[in-house]
């Protein structure tokens, strides 16, 4: 098994106190440890925040930095408590985790994997953080679950929407709250049916990687399924910032609806540049011509601007939806309100998840009376909750995937301010998102066993 | 055909925004013989002038309105830019709507303020010093730029728009005897690429004409016979450098609502406009303005779906496989001078 | 000693040493101190430290002997890790075949790259070798997705069932020479001091004192001397009877065996890859670690790989709680003050350090960090016996 | 039968005939100048020579050997070395390295990958290198950068790392062009040492006919891409053409 042994100061502190004035030096061999991997002893525990804080998801990282924040408040008992008042398990009592005091350190994915998984070995090995999570992309999830997996630590996926995270790259360690291109094609392909009908015939363009694969996947194969046509699908690179010569031969194509598989600056920059071109006002096929957008951001929204306006797409949770759809959605307004009002916005699907995710590992570790992270993965394993502003979900014990009801939403027309630009269409409930877990799409990868690390 | 004519367009206005940052680059690298790893931030300076210019100008003050109530339930501000007091709400309105052509006018003094400040402080001192020396310092200043952008603005990419008037397309279908709709194209791309020509013609004009521009062209040739003339070829080179940072500026001021600038969008034009430079020559102005062009062109013809269904991935490497041979056929690129920048 | 003497020994056992004791001396503060923070004496970065090296190194053969500036060196480090991952998944555990594999593809390839763009020389060159980088990476992150991974990358799975390793099912297979596992530690505690001692590390240190070694004899080589005569003068050179493409084209193909190492390496060290170890900014930044440490010097790479992999590790990681921390002790109006001060320029402004840095170092130390190491050293000298015989120790060895 | 054997060669750049059935022959172990006024093709002759041009028709024979289609660096491990019009030498290495580099490549050949022995342990060719900078009077200056020294040095170490070759036919390119007075007749006294010291030939391209009378045996007059005699110096001294050549460009 593993040998990752590595610096702990939860154990330094202790180990300190009771080697003052000792001049011998101590040595330990690997095997001498027993337990697992950065086992906290002192009346600390550390989690380790990774998060994309230069590249062009910084913004998305500094958010889901503030969410962590808030979550490490809350579970030291400070603050209003957010979310711990409606979470259904009623575990956690603001006393830290096991009575250990909640600290963090965080470091720069720069969006990079090399760089992610430098960072959070840094994190392991120097810091002994016992948990890993955060991150705003597919690559960075797979690159860091699966060190995670090596080093015996868990590791909660920040915003990662590829199916790869947890399909063929799926790790027993790690675990996604956020939901998924299948679930987004799911859940996006009747709603997109209903509103425009089902005889339409759609053309992809797609971000030349994973993500955009599994995206572009999901969503033709849900979308042909009810009856969608698709005429056409183009890879774009990642690099690209001009889309004109992607978007132009669309309209000629025959296709009367554009999906765009693009996250991020491409998103933003495709979206622009469709407009741009009259996609919006143009007319094929006899009818109005549409875009879709299966994975919306607040944040590229706000990007977007005004591009944005009556656009579809899908989101994992949307700020307003415990005021507009009710005691379902619980917590979500508990959360928004400590969040809003310590840092005088409101919080982002990334913040949410990233919230929810630490949440969801202190109450674990609660339960299972123990920071080793087999127990915590057995905690985890099949839960059902509820309170924690998704409805009821659960986290299923075959792929560490949640399964929860998916937010419909379009861009708004007229928005009040910049945190306000999408409305919320509809909520595609649980059973319609849920699939198999040997489904095509999530096929080729096994969880293995969970590792303990030292 | 119609599909062939709207990949030319694209080209062009493509090749537009690779032309103007690779004339700026070629001023510097060319004349000045520096190698300059800050133009890309120049470009994306310009860029952000139009963000800060629209931001100047709808400035606004509070109005707190009882009737609606924010997120968290208290009454909702509204804001009201100082525009609307100053010129009424409809003026005001269109005033704002003109931010992005309107700050031409701003950039220009900035950018060659910009431009005077980093000769003056910075590069003059890196004419004698090796390239790579220039490469760590111009990078280096690049990122503090770009950091400097991303600490006021964030990473977000910000949305620019242009006027309401250069909203939607030319129907250059119907112009060209073509169904309509077939060919359309949208006004504030052509607007751009009228303006990349403008710019272009006007700096070709300045360099042609001028005796400053005959002094800055027998400085590109021969730099040392030019100082033997007794002619103060220092002063012109800091004019020239904070006319190259201009024309980066006025690319990007335009470019923004193409594509909304972002912080660090000049690294991602930098590694072009170096390729865009070389493949032109060095030291040749027109061969970095037509090697703009060539390779916008066939970079919209790479990206159209007949071509990558043939070629799979072929629109991700068009670029670099369009230098390569042409650096192989033609040693000094298209249209290059001998010795500059070949030890 | 081994075949080097003088300066060059010096260096040598100076950088063995730094190597050795790299565990003691990149930890120099109490674990529990608030300075810990800028501790560096873990497994990840020292390994970090010295692939790097190695990396930069080698790129120092290339760039600081002939001038030929690559800004596609990363195509290479790529090329290694792809190669030793691929070892790993279906050949064996140990890292040695891998790293071999990666020197070898590393080989190839920079023989074809170097073959073509070797046709030109100066801006000319660098943009064909940057042109064929750029093309890995965008044809590995896209296109070649079976090979490659794509954006996610490879690892080694619980499928992968290498030849030569017996693995139970469902187990990861790790890394490993000859059984000796690449993630193993001892570790030392004395007082509040902590210290790893990592067997991956001191398998990259070993490779590391190797290339090192490798890298001052070619620099004292006929050989060096030959590429030191290209950057001077083609022409002379041609007429003197030498034909400098085959030097040139080794010097280039040596590196890049450098690179795939140090890139086989890094698999053997964490085993994964991702295509952004080939996009432009990896080789610009081997470009800058080797200019910041000072070209064409033996251990100027070293530090400027050093230099840039602290700050992107350590500086990166510093974030508002630990500056409140630091400043604890000091007036509530005080900390605040020098915590917004700070704040700009760590944790997610670290770049803006690193910007500032680069600028610094090359505005006030025109030789790189080597130089600013050689003008300490002359005052402590200085101080002894007014700096006689220093000018001609420096002329007997322009390249140390 | 010469050593260096010129025949018909002929050269044109677009519409310039720059050399028009050139014929020159050069005796072995004698000094050959050519002289002739500004573009009479003196400089594109030698280039022919050296193979950085090919002469469009012609041929020329060194030793026996057509030079024609070969590189520089080829037709220089045949035998023939050149001297710059300004000193080309290696300015980044130590003079003692620019010497190493001749030695090195006439033992060694256009290339070996000689990467991991160590120059110092070149005993031999140490020696070679440093008797030949004592025979220039440089061995005191062998530490020194070569960029540094004087431009007389650098065109004294040029020539040493030259002759150290042994090269059969030695050209060079206007030695003394821009030279003062005293540089020059050094120069001059160097050449005549080495001419009575060695068996070489040497083919001079120059302006200063100072410098021309005092070392040749033979010269042509070169003009307008044409020889237009051929003789001893006495005699050209005197020859109508020539000062026909030179006074018609003189008017």
């Amino acid at each position: 098994m593993s040998k990752y042994n590595v610096t702990r100061r939860g154990v330094l502190r202790t180990g300190a106190g009771a080697a003052a004035g000792l001049t011998l030096p101590t040595y330990l061999r690997a095997a001498a440890h027993s337990g697992f991997t950065n086992a906290p002893t002192g009346d600390t525990v550390t989690l380790g925040f990774n998060v994309p804080q230069s590249g062009p998801y910084a913004d998305e990282g500094a958010d889901e930095l503030r969410a962590y924040q808030l979550a490490v408040e809350h579970l030291n008992g400070e603050g209003d408590g957010g979310m711990l008042q409606t979470f259904s398990s009623q575990a956690l009592e603001g006393t830290g985790i096991l009575g250990k005091k909640v600290e963090y350190v965080t470091g720069d994915t720069q969006t990079k994997s090399d760089a992610a998984r430098a960072s959070a070995r840094s994190m392991i090995e120097k810091d002994g953080a016992v948990m890993i999570t955060g991150g705003s992309s597919s690559g960075v999830a797979v690159a860091v679950q699966a060190l995670c997996q090596e080093a015996g630590v868990i590791f909660m996926a920040g915003l990662t929407h590829s199916n790869d995270t947890t399909g063929k790259d799926r790790k027993a360690n790690g675990f996604r709250h956020f939901f998924n291109s299948y679930m987004s094609g799911a859940a996006l392909a009747p709603i997109l049916v209903d509103q425009y009908g089902a005889d339409r015939k759609a053309y992809h363009l797609t971000a030349d990687y994973n993500w955009g694969y599994t995206t572009e996947e999901a969503m033709a194969s849900s979308t042909e399924a009810l009856g969608w046509e698709t005429v056409n699908s183009v890879k774009t690179p990642l690099t690209q910032t001009d889309f004109s010569s992607y978007i132009a031969p669309v309209l000629n194509s025959g296709a009367d609806i554009l999906v765009l598989n693009h996250y991020g600056g491409n998103m933003v920059n495709s979206l622009t540049n469709a407009v741009q071109f009259g996609l919006r006002e143009a007319q094929a096929n006899g009818k109005q011509f549409e875009i879709v957008v299966p994975l919306y951001s607040e944040l590229m929204a706000r990007g977007a601007g005004q591009n944005i306006a009556g656009i579809l797409g899908s989101q994992n949770w949307d700020w307003k939806l415990e005021n507009q759809l009710g005691e379902r959605y619980k917590g979500t307004n508990a959360f928004v309100k400590s969040f809003g009002e310590k840092y005088g916005f409101p919080p982002s699907q990334a913040a949410h998840t990233c919230y929810v995710q630490t949440l969801l590992y202190a109450d674990a570790v609660t339960r299972a009376g123990s920071f080793e992270p087999c127990a915590v993965v057995e905690a985890l394993e099949g839960f059902e909750f509820d309170g924690l502003g998704n409805g009821p979900t659960l986290y299923r014990a075959e792929d560490h995937q949640c399964f929860k009801d998916v937010v419909v939403v379009r861009g708004k027309e007229n928005p009040e301010n910049e945190f306000d630009l999408v409305e919320i269409v509809e909520v595609t409930p649980t059973e319609q998102v849920t699939y198999a877990p040997d489904h095509p799409q999530f096929s080729g990868g096994a969880l293995g066993s969970c590792n303990n690390g030292a | 055909m119609d599909q062939f004519i709207v990949q030319v367009l694209n080209g062009l206005d493509k090749g537009s925004a690779y032309a103007l940052i690779a004339l700026g680059l070629t001023l510097i690298f060319g004349t000045l013989g520096v190698v300059n790893f800050a133009h890309g931030a120049l470009f994306m300076l310009g860029a952000f002038c139009a963000v800060i210019f629209s931001r100047l100008i709808s400035l606004s003050h509070e109005i707190v309105d009882e009737t609606r109530t924010d997120f968290l339930g208290n009454p909702m501000t509204v804001d009201v830019p100082y525009m609307h007091d100053i010129f009424g709400p409809e003026l005001g309105a269109s005033i704002i709507d003109w931010a992005v052509p309107l700050a031409i006018l701003f950039s220009i003094p900035v950018m060659i303020g910009v431009g005077f400040a980093m000769e003056r402080g910075l590069i003059k001192h890196f004419y004698k010093r090796p390239h790579a020396d220039q490469i760590l310092v111009t990078f280096g200043l690049a990122i503090v730029l770009q950091e400097i952008i991303k600490a006021f603005f964030g990473a977000n990419p910000i949305q620019t728009p242009a006027p309401e008037a250069f909203t939607g397309s030319f129907d250059f279908g119907v112009w060209l005897g073509y169904d309509p709709l077939t060919i359309m194209y949208p006004y504030w791309r052509l607007v751009y690429f009228f303006f990349a020509a403008v710019v272009i013609g006007a700096v070709f004009a300045f360099l042609q004409f001028t005796t400053f521009g005959m002094v800055v062209r027998a400085g590109m040739a021969d730099r040392e016979t030019v100082g033997l003339l007794g002619i103060d070829i220092d002063k012109r080179f800091t004019l020239m450098f904070a006319m190259a940072a201009c024309v980066a500026g006025l690319a990007g001021v335009m470019y923004a609502p193409i594509v909304a600038p972002n912080y660090h969008m000049g690294m991602d034009f930098l590694v072009l406009s170096f390729v865009v430079v070389v493949v032109g020559g060095m030291g040749s102005l027109p061969g970095a303005v037509f090697a703009g062009f060539l390779l916008g062109i066939l970079e919209s013809f790479a990206s159209m779906p007949a071509v990558v269904d043939l070629l799979p991935g072929i629109n991700q490497i068009v670029i670099y496989l369009v230098a390569i041979i042409i650096l192989l056929t033609r040693p000094r690129g298209l249209m290059g001078r001998k010795g500059v920048m070949e030890e | 000693m081994l075949g080097i003497k003088g300066k060059d020994l010096s260096v040598f056992l100076l950088v063995a040493m730094l190597a050795l004791l790299a565990p003691f001396l990149l930890n120099p503060f109490p674990v529990d101190s608030a300075m810990a923070q800028f501790n560096a004496g873990y497994p990840d970065l020292m390994q970090r430290f010295v692939i790097f090296g190695i990396f930069a190194i080698g790129f120092n053969i290339l760039f600081g002997l002939t001038g030929y500036l690559s800004f596609g060196h990363a195509a290479f480090l790529g090329v290694g890790s792809y190669a030793a991952i691929w070892m790993m998944k279906l050949v064996s555990l140990n890292i040695i075949p891998g790293i071999i594999m990666a020197i070898i593809f590393a080989a190839l390839f920079s023989v074809v790259v170097g073959y073509i763009s070797l046709r030109r020389s100066g801006i000319y060159f660098s943009i064909l070798t940057l042109a064929f980088a750029q093309m890995s990476y965008a044809l590995a992150y896209s296109v070649l997705t079976p090979i490659t991974g794509g954006e996610t990358g490879l690892q080694i799975k619980p499928g992968d069932d290498p030849l030569l390793s017996n693995l139970a099912e469902g187990e990861i297979g790790r890394a490993n020479l000859f059984g000796l596992e690449m993630g193993d530690s001892a570790i030392l505690r004395a007082g509040g001091w902590e210290f790893t001692m990592n067997v991956g590390y001191y398998v990259c240190a070993l490779v590391m004192l190797v290339a090192f070694y490798l890298a001052i004899r070619i620099f004292r080589s006929p050989f060096g001397m030959m590429l030191r005569a290209v950057k001077s003068n083609q022409q002379r050179m041609n007429y003197t009877g030498l034909n400098s493409r085959p030097y040139t084209l080794a010097a280039f193909v040596i590196s890049g065996m450098y690179a795939g190492l140090a890139g086989g390496l890094m698999v053997a060290m964490d085993t994964q890859v991702g295509p952004e170890r080939m996009f432009w900014t990896a080789s610009g930044e081997v470009v800058l670690m080797t200019i910041l440490g000072g070209a064409g010097t033996l251990i100027g790479p070293v530090l400027g790989a050093g230099f840039i992999k602290y700050m992107e590790n350590i500086v990166s990681k510093i974030n508002s709680t630990v500056l409140h921390e630091w400043f604890a002790f000091l007036p509530d109006g005080m900390e605040d003050f020098l915590v917004t001060i700070f704040y700009p320029f760590v944790g997610k402004g670290w770049h803006l350090t690193l910007g500032l840095m680069f600028m610094a170092v090359v505005i006030f130390l025109p030789g790189g960090l080597v130089e600013g190491g050689q003008r300490i050293a002359s005052i402590f000298r200085r101080g002894k016996k007014s700096g006689a015989g220093d000018e001609s120790a420096k002329q007997e060895t322009p390249a140390e | 039968m010469g050593i260096l054997e010129v025949k018909d060669v002929n050269k044109r750049f677009g519409g310039l005939q720059a050399l028009g059935d050139v014929n020159l022959s050069v005796a072995e172990n004698t000094v050959h100048a050519i002289i002739g006024p500004n573009g009479a093709g003196k400089s594109t002759l030698l280039n022919c020579l050296v193979g950085k041009l090919i002469p469009d028709t012609g041929s020329v024979m060194f030793a026996g050997q057509s030079v024609l289609g070969r590189k520089p660096y080829e037709i220089n491990q045949m035998g023939i070395s050149r001297v710059f019009q300004t000193p080309e030498i290696f300015g980044d290495l130590s003079v003692l390295e620019n010497m190493m580099i001749p030695v090195l490549a006439k033992r060694d050949g256009a290339f070996k990958l000689r990467a991991i022995e160590n120059v110092q342990d070149e005993g031999e060719l140490l020696a070679e290198a440093e008797q030949m900078l004592d025979e220039v009077k440089m061995l005191d200056k062998r530490h020194m950068h070569a960029a540094s020294m004087s431009r007389g040095d650098k065109r004294r170490l040029e020539m040493a790392m030259c002759l150290i070759q042994r090269p059969k036919l030695l050209l060079l390119d206007e030695p003394t062009a821009g030279m003062a007075r005293a540089d020059t007749n050094n120069t001059i006294a160097l050449l005549k040492e080495i001419k009575e010291k060695r068996d070489i030939t040497m083919c001079i391209i120059e302006h200063d006919m100072h410098v021309v009378f005092s070392l040749a045996d033979r010269i042509t007059v070169l003009a307008q891409g044409t020889p237009l005699v051929e003789d001893t110096p006495e005699r050209i001294k005197g020859h109508p053409k020539v000062k026909e050549a030179y006074l018609g460009e003189a008017a």
